[in-house]
């Protein structure tokens, strides 16, 4: 898996045998890698070098040798590493290439640069991450009170919930209503008998003389058809309304807006 | 008992016990630290071989005399509690919690999302009624608040949440709260009823489950 | 907080605050009672009207300087914890902490380091999308929680450590957190994008974050 016709810098001392034992451990490894970036580290180190000096050419072609070597023992490769593998071909081209002036985009230099310098962050990831878990840790290294002290003397419920309940609770509820049967839709009819539902609550506020539309209900005034039938609805509820004399309506000449207010029954 | 091991025994010499201060603060670490009191065998068996727990215990009882908490023997073991003349202090530590029920969090849940929101746009969004006690609990835990009334005919009251709320769920803005695709990106979104929860009702769990194939619908704005 | 009100206040000189000695034991006791930490609202709010809980936790904290117990601060909260030194004393106290997997450790780590950091911004870092159940885990933990929502398209949600994070792992603050300067110095935690990187395209994932568009509005007491 080495690649003979690449020099490898610092990698020289590397015997054959060992990096066959090397090739052979990624291969039955494979599925323990994390995805194209781990492999691409975990071969960057065959090159013994610091990541800062690395050379993306050569580790290019050591990922490409891994890929043909995958496909030859018909290890199934999942789609990121292939991706990985047509883009570091790519890169390769590029940085094998002298520079086409009339080609736009990234240089291939670039182009390394950005991969060497992503092998460095994920490094520095894992490493913090391994000094991370190394620190004095509760429970391991440092104890908090083992007996915690409670007086009983007042005992008060008190109601909590996580995080995740809320997100979980609003999920199961908008995903439920994207499913609504359809028969339970609403059609584009408003019944008097809804209108006049709708409008005794609101009527009860509105002192003033308020415009009959405004009281049409929401989603209604848009669509045309939804918007007669509501209107109409609403009216025959308010001249309901009226006979009960609980409200008044008024209008000041032919198709002005109709208007309603709130009758006091001590008027 | 303080001076058990002479110089002239082997094993102390070759092990030679720490000095009592250092002792002192094995035992204060050990006694803090444990889950119920500890006796003098106990700290001789835990504590480096030549110790003299006694005379440790007896300096640190000495150390905590007159302090916010004492040292105190419970039988023949020992355990730090708090001074009795502050025990009034402690009274908050006392409280029993308990999950909010299905209806509340889901209530909340939909404040949180679209606030402010009236109860109508609640009960809309839900699809069942929501009870004045539900709300009610919600005021009280102080939760959710008034927001502006509602410019629309009838002025409803909306809600909206509260600083509380905000920091009990340790979040900085109510806008911060993944929307659906997010949920579902982030694995928050699937069937397992969430901890300590009762599994919802088999039928529901059911249209869930192939919730998830379709296209996530959006979250989208109350009406 | 820290200066009391004289004596020509009258209800100062009514209800005097203790004397600070007497607010050390307190907050002494307070603190020891409790096995997570105590933030030092929570101590005014407890501690007599008047105390001023910041300079008792001060003069605490010296008092347990080198003690088999040590007073530690975690952000704004403080705790007492045994002193490290000490751990192999307490191998029966030691609770089997739940095996975090890689994925969830470096993904903690991204987070700590990177925070506030997006889903998205943790998957290219790690080169590998982040699994299912991964953030979910660390949420239950309660080792990160949801920071504010990035401003840039889409307004991904970001996450942080918490309190919890910092507490478990000795922390004071996430400034403290090992190697961070080196890593500032060196670059790796500069967002940098792959070169030739169109800049990222609006998501249509917005419809939540549209919802909060509106400043929120005031809430005013219902009549």
């Amino acid at each position: 898996m080495t690649d003979p016709d690449l020099p490898q810098p610092g990698g020289g001392n590397v015997t054959s045998l060992e990096a066959r034992l090397a090739a052979e451990a990624l291969i039955v490894d494979v599925d323990g890698f994390e995805g194209p970036l781990d492999l691409l580290l975990t071969l960057s180190r065959t090159q013994k070098v610091d990541l800062r000096r690395i050379s993306v050419l050569a580790l290019a072609e050591q990922y490409l040798a891994f890929v043909d070597q995958a496909k030859e023992l018909r290890i199934e490769l999942a789609a990121d590493y292939l991706v990985m593998a047509a883009w570091l071909a790519f890169l390769k081209s590029r940085l094998l290439l002298p520079p086409d002036p009339k080609d736009e985009g990234p240089s291939g230099e670039d182009m390394a640069a950005h991969l060497a310098f992503q092998l460095e962050r994920l490094e520095a990831m894992r490493d913090v991450a391994a000094k991370l878990m190394g620190r004095d840790r509760l429970g391991r290294d440092v104890f908090a009170r083992g007996e915690e002290e409670s007086v009983a003397r007042v005992r008060r419920t008190r109601f909590t919930a996580s995080l995740l309940d809320l997100m979980q609770a609003y999920a199961r509820i908008r995903t439920k209503d994207e499913f609504r049967p359809f028969v339970l839709d609403r059609g584009p009819i408003l019944s008097m008998e809804e209108a006049l539902a709708r409008l005794r609550p609101l009527i009860a506020f509105a002192g003033d003389w308020t415009d009959l539309s405004a009281y049409l209900p929401d989603g209604w005034q848009t669509d045309p058809a939804r918007r007669r039938s509501a209107m109409a609805a609403t009216f025959a509820a308010s001249l309901e309304l009226v006979k009960r004399g609980q409200a008044e309506i008024q209008q000041s000449e032919t198709f002005a807006p109709i208007r309603l207010r709130r009758k006091d029954p001590h008027d | 008992m303080t001076d058990r091991d002479g110089p002239s025994d082997r094993d102390a010499s070759l092990f030679a016990a720490p000095p009592l201060g250092e002792q002192e603060r094995m035992v204060e670490a050990v006694l803090f630290a444990s889950a119920s009191p500890v006796s003098l065998k106990e700290l001789f068996g835990r504590l480096p071989h030549g110790s003299d727990p006694a005379a440790a215990v007896e300096n640190l009882q000495r150390r905590y005399d007159g302090r916010g908490v004492r040292l105190v023997k419970i039988g023949d073991a020992y355990a730090f509690r708090t001074a009795p003349d502050l025990a009034f202090l402690m009274s908050r530590e006392t409280v029993e919690t308990r999950k909010l029920s299905r209806a509340a969090i889901e209530t909340l849940a939909i404040i949180a999302y679209h606030q402010p929101v009236t109860r109508a746009e609640i009960e809309e969004i839900r699809g069942v009624g929501v009870s004045r006690g539900t709300i009610d609990q919600l005021l009280e835990m102080d939760w959710i608040r008034l927001g502006r009334r509602r410019m629309t005919p009838g002025r409803p009251v909306t809600f909206v949440v509260t600083e509380t709320f905000l920091d009990h769920f340790s979040l900085e803005s109510a806008r911060d709260l993944p929307g659906l695709k997010e949920l579902r990106a982030a694995g928050l979104l699937d069937n397992r009823p969430p901890p300590g929860a009762e599994p919802p009702e088999p039928s529901e769990n059911d249209t869930q489950s192939e919730l998830f194939d379709p296209p996530p619908p959006e979250g989208e704005p109350a009406p």
